[in-house]
């Protein structure tokens, strides 16, 4: 004990004269650091109700609640997250994992209330005053919950690609395909856009979880071409996926889940000869007989689904394979012959009939299979190809699409020359225009609008450019000319054309509707070509069906239910023929869904 | 030496004294008592105006977190780890971290054992500056504590730029942190900790040269160098007894290795002993958070890529991941079946040793009056004990 | 304007309907099956219509029909005519021959129009090419979304 | 450390060892030799302290695992001694006298695991929990969120929506799953 | 207070041994009488000037009370300040979470407060659970237990939103919506009940004031 002990403790006098800590106006002196969390905000428009801050709240402080005026459409879900104050532990995982990155959270702190009931609200959609607040919390740059980028596809290289007619997707290896499989956050928002409706969160955790046996009978329960849907599937789903809705942790728009990939995985893991341990067999023999008019995605599917309830299906098919467009549309460097035989011979395998080189309205009538079986489902889509429709059109080196690619499913000479010009914008233009370059051809793809417009697939259009396509945009066609006498003055030069082309520029001339390219005038070029490949659309071809058949048809297409039925009660008809999408996918869920509309007509007329 | 006050009496088995006898009364100090550290109660039978035995009673703040982990995806609980020591909930967020990322594997990036450190620095000191003040507090000296949870305070704007979270920070994450420093951040944690620096100067002064401070905590609460093994003991209670046993030393953690520091050492543990040890901590962790304000990269990666959060499975294993808190060693004990969660987590508290069976043992022979303020010596958080 | 200039322009008008009608009946009475024929069947009534429109102007005495043309998606002037129509029609020949039927219309109103002296007769010819540039504008987009998807 | 790893092998028959990571190791023990095996390594083997004991609910297996965390301080290194016990009878000898602060330990997992310690102080009394009456609780087979639905009453008013069903209502219902 | 003569309630204390039943009153507890405007208008205005809470951090809530009394927030400038016993109190903080051994000690707390009394609930724990929603040893809603008068949503809710909480309760008491007390007199029957369904060792008096 010395004297300083006594003191010293008067030292605390000195403060006296110093500033007091004190904050003067906490409430209104304090707003919350730039990175506060206070309360959540959301931006409504971008959100698309995922409910994966639902799903990481360990709180279960988040319910996705349906709102007006945000009605469910593909890629949203229409629902939005409303937050419990009454569970909430402001951890903010929920903005850290958010897809679209629409959650944030304000610098906002200060919410009193006498009454428990209203610490609820939906952020975004319920007006709060911090709505609007800059500051507050936001993943930090280069940081998420959710890994942003996909699992990338080893593909052969563009160079390599074009020599040969190899599959160009090598697929995914298992580390890959689990890797792939647990960037998805199983919130469903895929399922409403697939035509089919498939389980794809089922399908993945199939895939995360290493059983592939049930991941494939979860295909098969709403689709029997995984390998080829696994392959040139449009995949809708991806462009609904949430995972893709909003920016990765390098600032680049993230990508989706490569649900179609998956798909492909699990088939491609399964062998044939296994397929049995994973799939239903088909039901006893109903006693009923089914036709099926065309032996494509859609028809086969109708005819799976049929045969497994035991009916006994024949399938008519014109051509002498199976797989519709899918054989004679999609070229093999996409669609391997092996994986398309793999699916049809499952569906045979049940005991479904297909009898190649049969082709209804030639061989026997409508009527006489009507007559003969209990239903019919007509899927015979869209064989006849459109024409340019210019002048010359009918010159002879103006090929049709898709006659190019049969030839080359067939293995014949396709006899192009050395340049190729390619009119349209679709998937049968990009597919016709790789098969060119297959076969040596120096490619131009003339399309009357932008890329952006194009309906093909963009990994379609960017393959095709890769492997050296030239995308000549906004041209529209005027004319193909014979080549004058004078200009073909090399001997032993192929006979080509002229095809003139008109420059054009995008107006904007309907509200909501797309820019429709106008010919800029004077613009107008003259290229020469070998061959110039047609594919600016298929149309149906319906001759077979008399008048005397009963179905009513409204430009060019059966008038159809939503289950397939026409306006004849045992006639049902699906797939290109009939829907707008024109793809794989919906020709399988129209034959799916006809084939269990014909199974409840079969049962009620046994009964 | 005054310091005889307690003298040395060997732990062994409590004789429960015959409160039949008429001369002893039962008195609860606690739940409801502003000289308790949080929400504990102690069951004291006192003879006159001294203890003859005391029994804690814990479990007030029970919330079964242990059990809730147990329910929890492993990424759902790192904002619940946080919230089981309340005043420093850094340590449980490291310690969680890491014990997933030795079982993972996950290698984290160095700027994040950086800003780690750093974190869990700035939070050893705020949680003594707490403390401090309610030790002084609990020998009647409420002064300190007008100055130093203020100061606990400034330490915690810079949690909130850093983390936006006063309280519960939630900034250290499996796979690093979840952000980095803002712009000036470094600036201005330097000149808080010259602000800290100063007023802990004059908390020196006041504090530990103060007549009666010095009487009511010299020689209370002592704790022979040989009870640090028997009971348990870690951190500032153990190392006011001689030992330099610092986890930050001697398992090198983190950046620690990196940094220049000595395990700060006492002579004789009691009460006096023991908050002038933590007060040198203070400044000794001053000047880490300086040389780690130094030394943190500008650039890099502060977080690993990690699986996806809502299916994260963890291979089986356990591993026991332990940290020097404030009151020694915090650890985290976990266990994975190669689920996605887990099997068990258990919290290894440093409160639960000395805030239990070390409270109930030297809290005999004290006078009542100094029950609070031996107590607040051992720096106890009811919340760790009891999860 | 006189009456009888009025009367003439609308007994024009008519006369051009009842011909389409005729035409489409045409076509439809040789038609091969029956996804034909509902079609050209379709269209026919289209112009049913038509006539009828014009004979209520006739009754009404004035053509209340908007003055504004539909936008022109430029289809009319690009796709090639084939004259006379080939005899196995699919959809894309249907629409194509409906397109140009309605400009050919719409031209000669339009001619019409220039030519004609007398304001409000020019105001009614104006009128009628409007509707027909609107039912022109009908089957360009009919042929976009149905035809040239993918072009 | 070989040289105690056979010791330990030798004496108590330990097994198991594994290097959990440098300087952390687990072994097993049988829970019978379990309180001469931790008196040896805290004696002889310079693992003096005790950080904590804790078990763990192996319902599949019908056993407790006990675990006890020892420090060597001297050697900077940390052993997890595990031990397993019978689920439906879960007895083990009491260490209290081995360390003072064990008598806590035990009286915890007691009550939360029902793991019994004869002699152990104030083993049988509550610890955290006041009038419970539900079975231990940090067993695998109690369900702490059935048991909270039913004792404490919640805020009404809450419900949420699944995306995929929510879309399906919204956009296609007539479809069958 | 009750008169401790009346005739035994419904819940006489059964929960004590016998011994020690005489030791509390016997009666549930009566609503406040008011006075007449003029003087209760003045009362509210006087009770709003001095809240002084009782001590006793039952959750995490606690943590953000000692900067609220100590300098940089100072609560006493606004007529806040902590006293150690019920007694001397008049609002409540419930800071969070309570576990079940802890709302015991609220009960307990609450009812030996001096009346008028308030209560201020802070956090999601106390509006419905928190982030202990599934735990086994927390309740849900504290206003099952004990009425509450002021909510403040956070977790925890930070020195500045508990002073607006407390501006809040102000305003309340000022206007006479302090209704907390009444509320727990007119449907005591219901509280105790609620109480004793989670309390399930209940060995305390039904009546504490």
């Amino acid at each position: 004990m010395n004297i300083k002990d006594f003191i010293a403790p008067f030292a605390v006098w000195k403060r006296a004269f110093e500033k007091p800590f004190t904050v003067r106006k906490p409430i209104d002196e304090r707003p919350g650091a730039p990175r506060y969390r206070g309360f959540h905000i959301n931006d409504a428009k971008a959100c698309v109700g995922c409910g994966s801050c639902e799903a990481i709240c360990m709180n279960q402080a988040i319910d996705l609640v349906p709102v007006a005026g945000l009605p469910a459409k593909e890629g949203d879900s229409g629902l939005r997250p409303r937050v419990d104050y009454g569970r909430c532990c402001w951890c903010a995982l929920c903005v850290d994992i958010c897809p679209s990155g629409s959650l944030g959270m304000s610098n906002e702190y200060v919410w009193v209330d006498a009454d428990p009931e209203v610490f609820r609200y939906t952020p975004g959609v319920e007006a709060k005053p911090w709505d609007k607040s800059e500051l507050g919390y936001r993943r930090a740059e280069g940081y998420r919950l959710l890994d942003g980028q996909r699992v990338a596809m080893p593909e052969l290289d563009h160079q390599a690609a074009v020599q040969s007619f190899l599959e160009l997707v090598r697929g995914y290896s298992r580390q890959q395909a689990e890797r792939e499989a647990d960037r998805c956050v199983a919130c469903g928002l895929c399922v409403a856009s697939c035509p089919a409706h498939m389980d794809i969160p089922g399908y993945i955790k199939a895939v995360r979880d290493g059983q592939l046996d049930e991941g494939l009978n979860l295909l098969y329960e709403t689709n029997p071409f995984p390998e080829a849907c696994g392959r040139i599937c449009t995949h809708r789903c991806e462009a609904a996926c949430s995972i893709g809705a909003g920016t990765g942790a390098d600032g680049e728009p993230a990508d989706p889940v490569a649900i179609r990939w998956l798909k492909r995985y699990i088939a491609d893991q399964v062998e044939l000869a296994d397929y049995g341990r994973a799939l239903p067999r088909a039901e006893p023999d109903s006693g009923r007989r089914v036709a099926v008019v065309g032996a494509g995605p859609g028809g086969l599917a109708a005819a799976y689904y049929l045969r497994l309830q035991g009916h006994a299906v024949t399938v008519l098919e014109k051509d002498e394979a199976g797989g519709g467009m899918l054989r004679y549309g999609i070229p093999e460097y996409r669609l391997p012959y092996p994986a398309l035989d793999k699916d049809i011979a499952w569906i045979q395998s049940l005991g479904v009939d297909i009898r190649y080189g049969t082709a209804v309205g030639v061989d026997l009538s409508l009527a006489d299979l009507a007559a003969s079986h209990d239903a019919v489902y007509l899927s015979t889509g869209l064989p006849a190809p459109y024409r340019l429709d210019v002048p010359g059109d009918d010159h002879p080196r103006v090929l049709d699409g898709v006659a190019v690619l049969a030839a080359a499913t067939r293995g014949q000479s396709l006899g192009l020359g050395k340049t190729v010009a390619v009119v349209g914008g679709g998937n049968v233009a990009m597919d016709a225009a790789r098969t060119a370059l297959r076969a040596g051809c120096a490619v131009d793809i003339l399309y009357r609008r932008r890329e952006a417009d194009m309906p093909a697939d963009p990994d379609e259009i960017r393959e095709a450019k890769a492997e050296g396509a030239r995308l000549v945009e906004k041209a529209i066609p005027l004319e193909v000319k014979a080549i004058p006498l004078e200009v073909k003055a090399i001997p032993g030069d192929p006979a080509g054309a002229l095809v003139a082309w008109n420059e054009a520029r995008m107006v904007q001339k309907e509200d909501g509707q797309r820019p429709v390219p106008e010919p800029i005038p004077g613009a107008v070029h003259e290229d020469r070509y070998d061959s110039i490949i047609a594919a600016i659309g298929q149309g149906p071809d319906l001759a077979f069906v008399a008048e005397s058949d009963g179905i009513e048809i409204r430009r060019f297409k059966p008038v159809v239910a939503s289950d397939g039925r026409t306006s004849r009660a045992t006639i049902f008809a699906g797939g290109d023929l009939t829907n707008e999408r024109k793809d794989a996918i919906s020709a399988i869920a129209d034959g799916h869904r006809a084939a269990l509309a014909m199974d409840r007509l079969l049962r009620a007329k046994g009964n | 030496m005054s310091r005889a006050k307690a003298p040395y009496i060997a732990p062994a088995e409590r004789a429960a004294p015959d409160l039949d006898s008429g001369k002893y009364l039962v008195m609860w100090q606690g739940p409801n008592h502003p000289g308790i550290t949080g929400n504990m109660s102690l069951r004291l039978v006192i003879e006159g105006d001294s203890v003859v035995d005391c029994e804690t009673h814990v479990g007030y703040l029970h919330r079964g977190f242990e059990k809730l982990m147990e329910r929890r995806l492993w990424m759902q609980n790192f904002p619940l780890v946080c919230r089981i020591a309340v005043p420093e909930p850094d340590f449980n967020e490291y310690c969680y971290a890491a014990a997933l990322e030795e079982l993972a594997g996950i290698e984290v990036p160095d700027k994040a054992v950086w800003l780690r450190t750093l974190s869990l620095e700035m939070i050893r000191l705020a949680s003594f500056l707490m403390w401090i003040g309610g030790q002084a507090g609990a020998f009647g000296h409420g002064t300190i504590a007008q100055w130093s949870v203020t100061m606990r305070d400034y330490v915690l704007d810079l949690f909130e730029e850093l983390t936006g979270g006063r309280i519960y920070h939630m900034y250290i994450i499996p796979g690093g942190v979840r952000g980095d420093v803002p712009a000036g951040f470094l600036r201005r944690v330097l000149e808080t900790m010259d602000t800290v620096r100063k007023n802990l100067d004059d908390i020196e002064l006041v504090m530990f040269h103060n007549v009666v401070y010095k009487m009511r905590a010299q020689g209370l609460g002592y704790i022979p160098p040989d009870w640090v093994d028997q009971y348990g003991i870690t951190g500032p209670n153990a190392r006011a007894a001689g030992l330099p046993r610092d986890l930050r030393k001697d398992l090198g953690y983190l950046a620690y290795p990196r940094l220049s520091f000595e395990p700060i050492v006492g002579t004789v543990s009691d009460a006096f002993e023991r908050s002038r040890l933590r007060l040198l901590e203070m400044y000794q962790s001053i000047d880490l958070i300086r040389q780690i304000v130094d030394m943190l990269p500008a650039r890099g990666a502060f977080r690993a890529k990690l699986p996806n959060p809502l299916h994260w499975k963890i291979p089986a294993g356990e591993t026991y991941v332990a940290a020097e808190c404030t009151r020694g060693e915090y650890g985290f004990y976990v266990v994975s079946d190669g689920g996605d969660k887990p099997r068990r987590v258990a919290v290894r508290g440093p409160s639960y040793t000395h805030g239990v069976a070390l409270m109930e043992r030297l809290a005999r022979g004290v006078n009542i009056a100094d029950v609070a303020g031996l107590m607040v010596s051992l720096h106890t958080y009811p919340p760790e004990i009891e999860r | 304007m006189k009456h009888d200039e009025f009367a003439a322009a609308l007994a024009f008008a008519l006369e051009r309907e009842q011909a389409a009608v005729a035409f489409y009946a045409d076509l439809e009475s040789r038609a091969a099956f029956a996804a034909q024929k509902a079609t050209l069947a379709e269209f026919r009534l289209m112009e049913e219509g038509h006539v009828a429109l014009v004979r209520s102007l006739q009754a009404r005495g004035e053509v209340n029909l908007s003055a504004t043309a539909a936008v022109d998606l430029g289809l009319a002037r690009q796709l090639a005519a084939d004259e006379p129509p080939p005899a196995e029609l699919d959809f894309q020949q249907i629409l194509k021959l409906a397109i140009k039927k309605e400009e050919r219309s719409g031209d000669l109103y339009g001619q019409l129009a220039a030519a004609a002296l007398d304001p409000e007769l020019r105001e009614i010819f104006g009128r009628l090419a409007a509707e027909e540039s609107r039912h022109r504008h009908y089957f360009e987009a009919l042929y976009e979304s149905e035809v040239a998807r993918d072009n | 450390m070989k040289e105690l790893i056979t010791s330990l092998a030798n004496r108590y028959g330990v097994r198991d060892w594994k290097d959990l990571k440098a300087g952390q190791a687990a072994c097993f023990v049988d829970s019978g030799r379990l309180r001469d095996c931790l008196r040896w390594l805290r004696d002889e083997a310079g693992y003096a302290h005790l950080s904590f004991a804790t078990a763990i609910d192996q319902l599949e297996r019908g056993v407790f695992t006990l675990t006890y965390a020892l420090r060597n301080h001297e050697r900077g290194h940390s052993l997890l001694v595990h031990s397993e016990i019978d689920r439906t009878r879960p007895v083990v000898d009491s260490i209290h006298r081995l360390w003072a602060q064990a008598w806590t330990y035990q009286r915890e997992m007691k009550e939360w695991y029902g793991i019994d310690f004869p002699g152990s102080p104030r083993v049988d009394e509550e610890f955290v929990l006041e009038g419970w009456q539900g079975p231990p609780m940090m067993r695998r087979d109690f369900d702490s969120l059935a048991y909270s639905d039913a004792t404490y009453a919640e805020r009404p008013g809450r419900a949420s929506s699944d995306p995929a069903e929510h879309m399906k209502r919204e956009l296609y219902p007539e479809e069958q799953a | 207070m009750s008169d401790k003569h009346s005739i035994p309630g419904p819940l006489a204390n059964e929960g004590l041994p016998l011994a020690e039943r005489g030791l509390f009153c016997d009666a549930p507890p009566r609503q406040y009488q008011r006075a007449n405007k003029i003087t209760e208008a003045f009362w509210n205005w006087a009770r709003a000037q001095s809240l002084w809470i009782l001590g006793f951090g039952t959750g995490c809530g606690a943590i953000e009370l000692r900067p609220l009394m100590t300098s940089r927030f100072d609560m006493y400038r606004y007529g806040i300040q902590p006293r150690p016993t019920p007694r001397q109190s008049s609002v409540f903080v419930i800071g969070g979470y309570a576990s079940v051994k802890t709302l015991k000690r609220i009960v307990r707390s609450y009812e030996q407060m001096m009346g008028p009394k308030f209560v201020v609930a802070l956090g999601s724990c106390t509006i419905n659970g928190g982030m202990y929603w599934d735990s086994y040893n927390t309740i849900k809603r504290i206003d099952q237990y004990i009425p509450v008068d002021v909510y403040i949503a956070g977790c925890m809710p930070r020195p500045e939103a508990l002073l607006a909480g407390f501006q809040e309760l102000k305003r309340i008491i000022r206007a006479g919506r302090g209704e907390g007390q009444n509320e727990y007199a007119r449907k005591f029957e219901w509280y105790k009940a609620n109480q004793k369904q989670v309390i399930k060792d209940w060995n305390m008096p039904d009546y504490n004031w």
